[in-house]
């Protein structure tokens, strides 16, 4: 294992503290617990949002701090939710009296911890809501399993949420948004190779040098299947025919779409990626109105690629477009 | 028979150090079905745990028991961090304020912490986690305990049926956790999280043979 | 060599198509010979500003073509300078009647095509300057070598030349700029891996598990030695004094700090060797007033990093912060 | 001996065909040195230049060989398509209108071509270059073309020069191109432009030796 590391037992608050010293307009951060927050928070009379898990998805969720999309992010140990004082910090760091929305992604850890969490700040009298994502159709859901995992649309949540809450609405409207882009948005992944954890050295899964792995997660998790290597065209099939026929989309629906990197792959392929993806739509009536093309949420230095579809209205548009300033997403300002 | 204050914080100690030995096996085990940290994240828990005993080497057992499952749930994370967490936690309330504890006590404290897990994980036996350790484990005591035998024995038989427990979860499908994500791909594999609890529960029956 | 790419020989062509259908509102692309220009182009009275390169380094140089910085770019197939050809299509493409910086790296064939696309532009009487970024300290500068390569002050001297050229300056200014970020700009690069050039299938360079290459350029040259892997501060360190020392940078100088990952490496890597940089420079009393953190000049999918410092005073500063909108830059718009 | 514009056309389908099947090779020794696309880049020039032929197969060797030139300068890229573009350039400009080729009309193209490198590349020999192939092979040429012997053995000495220039480029180290990044590391490597001009002048004695 070769990383720009110091230790597998500092990566994360070294990578912290790098980002502190490189944002200070932006977040801050606190240690013990760590946590991520707004420079200039928490805002009075806007509804808190946060949202936290496993460390290893950079720029997910600490790049996402900032003005229009969090106020705060919990970092966990590398693939390991944070526990419950994060995010107990984090809420009452965020706390501008409207309350304060939890963003979870749906693993059993995350759930549990913000849970945790959530009790304890109702106990302290913060109102609380929480919106899990679960966008991930390589995962089958049904009501007696832990049910789909939370991927892409957790990023594009996080800045329509943001955007919601700049608006001055309030948790229950809020809460209202967040359900809506989880409930209009599907992901799906393919790794052309596993990702190497920096305290195990060695990779997670062991993929051959001719086979990928379909329906992969985020945290070298083994997909569903491994296949054959096939070209871009055909794993770009293989991962946007299911989101398709799942939500399902339909001819003359708007969507955003989203190609994510998983953090060893290369823009220029995601390009070539993001094109077929185009190509697949455009057979389908579907307009892409929205774009998002980069490494987003990220599984360490796995190599391969997640699509997300999230099927867009007037009211998703205008906050998706509305001002975002963050780390890792910028604009409007 | 009796299990002082003292024997649950050598219990505890024991406990950390059997998952420090074992953390890369654990963790070996959760890279095939899961995320490659369960050796990890519970090696960080207990590590803490070492370091908050010595402030609690005068209490009583419910005390003892708490501060471990706070401090599990402050710095394991994941899946395990909650559950073990809780786990604990649930036992220490069971324990209260007692110095010694009997066999009714200690199987009082083991069903209050299975029933912790199941309602913090919304999970049940089958499902391939560390219930399908736990649960059988206490049932062989229990059930070892009711035809009369002595504590040690029916703590062992309880240990083998956590064994055989955790062995078990080997040809399930997952349905909770991490692991159910593999769907059919998680069979033929053990569950980390019924390794460890078998793990726990070898280190307190060690404890209870050096009495 | 697995890639999510169709066929090695469409890769560059499938990437220009995503390109286009991502950014319409950003960038056109022209093929035969292809282009990437500004959508909204040529600006009349503006100095038209152009680059270009081997592909294989994205974002650069095609996802800074937008407002505020490149009015066009010129891809090369993978690793390999453009042909005149499409120089001369970008100049004539951008040209507003004030003349055309040429911005080039400094490879022989890089500066061989933009020479003769100048010679050819010039003689349809387009006013060109041709500014040559070499700021890679890895690489002995002498007049009887090739000379320093061209790495990351690239980037940054695009940025701030985009926005001299925005304020209407005429090209002998704009020229002047341009010389001065690449007089006060160092860069020097790290590999922890070879890349794979898709055509070529294998690794370019053969790295051994344990150790690294120190000085690499960006197309999977080997660099000018190769050291033990050592940690993400000891590399840091290795990369960050020559830098020092060549301009010399000293204390109380303000400098951009520019942390860039190869392709294959994970932000979370780059923060933690961010935060060794700022170490190192707080140590020499030199300031970080500007950062940038992230993939901008890549190598494929090797794994690494690069560093770069921008020596900056009030001119320099006050043209980073000006407003850009391309794929891969934004702030304020 | 008479050198036709046909002939000129063989010889520059002989040359594509060779890059062609030496492609992965030149890129191989690119790898070593500099960034694996020399073979690629050539094939790619040459490759286009096949489809121009058919349209300057009436036209007189200048005419064709300033085709060849804009066609490798217009589809090449990198260091190699300048420079050969510049050299085959030159070459026919050199060659004018004519149709036919004498020993001396050879000798001058190849010196025009020798130069456009020169001075499109700054550069001279002993930099581990094209140049340390092109330029022996000349002097070669021009000393036995001196000497009375007659073409075809005085362009074989030309090609073993060339050989023997392209096998000293091993020890050199390079200032030019980019293999000169390497410093000391790019010692011990056989240059690929020097490879590649070496192949087109064996191309050239297989022309000639089948008039
Ligand atoms: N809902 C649940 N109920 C009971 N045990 C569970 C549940 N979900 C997971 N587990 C247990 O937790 C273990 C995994 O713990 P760990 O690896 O530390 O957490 P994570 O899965 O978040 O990475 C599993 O092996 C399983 O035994
Ligand atoms: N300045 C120069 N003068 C003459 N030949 C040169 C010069 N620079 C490079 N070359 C030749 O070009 C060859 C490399 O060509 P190629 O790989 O196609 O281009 P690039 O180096 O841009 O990738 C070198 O092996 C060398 O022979
Ligand atoms: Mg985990
Ligand atoms: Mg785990
Ligand atoms: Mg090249
Ligand atoms: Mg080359």
């Amino acid at each position: 294992m070769k990383k720009l590391i110091n230790a597998p037992e500092h990566v994360v608050r070294d990578a912290l503290a790098g980002m502190a010293n490189a944002h200070p307009d932006l977040i801050t951060v606190h240690y013990d617990p760590d946590i991520i927050v707004r420079a200039d928070g928490p805002v009075q009379g806007k509804v808190g949002i946060i949202s936290g898990g496993g460390s290893g998805h950079e720029p997910m969720h600490g790049g996402f701090v900032g003005k229009g999309m969090l106020d705060a992010a919990c970092p966990g140990a590398i693939f390991t939710s944070p526990v419950p004082d994060q995010m107990l910090a984090a809420t009452k760091a965020v706390d501008g009296g409207k309350g304060v929305l939890h963003i979870v992604k749906n693993y059993t850890g995350d759930v549990m911890n913000f849970e945790m969490a959530a009790e304890l700040a109702a106990a302290e009298g913060i109102e609380i809501a929480t919106v899990i994502t679960n966008d991930d159709v390589a995962v089958k859901d049904s009501t007696w399993t832990a049910g789909r995992r939370g991927v892409g649309v957790t990023v594009l949540l996080e800045k329509i949420v943001g955007a919601a809450a700049d608006t001055g609405a309030d948790l229950a409207e809020v809460t209202r948004i967040a359900k809506k882009v989880n409930a209009q948005g599907r992901s799906m992944g393919a790794a052309l190779t596993s990702c190497t954890i920096p305290h195990v050295g060695k990779p997670s899964f062991e993929l051959p040098d001719d086979e990928i792995e379909i329906g992969v997660g985020i945290h070298g998790e083994p997909g569903r299947r491994r296949i054959k290597m096939v070209s871009a065209a055909e794993i770009t099939a293989l991962l946007t025919e299911p989101i398709l026929e799942d939500l399902p989309f339909s001819s003359g629906d708007s969507v955003l779409a989203f190609v994510n990197g998983l953090g060893g792959t290369p823009l220029i392929e995601l390009y070539v990626v993001y094109n077929e993806l185009t190509k697949i739509l455009r057979d389908r009536g579907i307009r892409v109105s929205r774009t998002l093309i980069g490494n987003y949420i990220t599984s360490l230095d796995m190599a391969g690629c997640s699509i997300t579809l999230l099927k867009l209205d007037d009211e998703l548009t205008t906050l998706w477009d509305a001002p975002v300033h963050t780390p890792a997403l910028r604009w409007g300002v | 028979m009796h299990i002082t204050a003292e024997h649950v914080i050598t219990f505890i100690e024991q406990v950390a150090a059997t998952i420090k030995a074992q953390r890369d096996y654990l963790t070996q085990l959760d890279s095939a079905i899961g995320d490659a940290d369960h050796g990890v994240n519970l090696d960080r828990g207990f590590t803490t745990v070492l370091t908050k005993l010595p402030g609690v080497a005068d209490k009583d057992v419910g005390t003892i028991l708490k501060t471990v499952g706070t401090t599990l749930v402050s710095t394991v994370g994941g899946a395990s961090g909650p559950l073990y967490g809780t786990a604990f936690l649930r036992a220490g309330m069971a324990m209260g304020d007692r110095f010694e504890l009997g066999t009714a006590d200690v199987i009082a404290a083991l069903e209050a912490a299975l029933e912790g897990v199941q309602s913090r994980g919304k999970s049940a036996r089958g499902e391939k986690t560390m219930i399908d350790s736990i649960g059988p484990g206490i049932d062989a005591l229990k059930e070892a305990n009711a035809a009369g035998e002595d504590f040690i024995s029916a703590l062992r038989k309880g240990v083998d049926a956590c064994e055989a427990g955790m062995r078990a979860t080997r040809p399930m499908l997952a349905t909770k956790g991490r692991a159910s994500y593999l769907g059919d791909r998680s069979v033929g594999h053990q569950d980390p999280g019924a390794t460890s609890a078998f793990l726990m529960a070898q280190a307190m029956l060690g404890v209870v043979e050096q009495l």
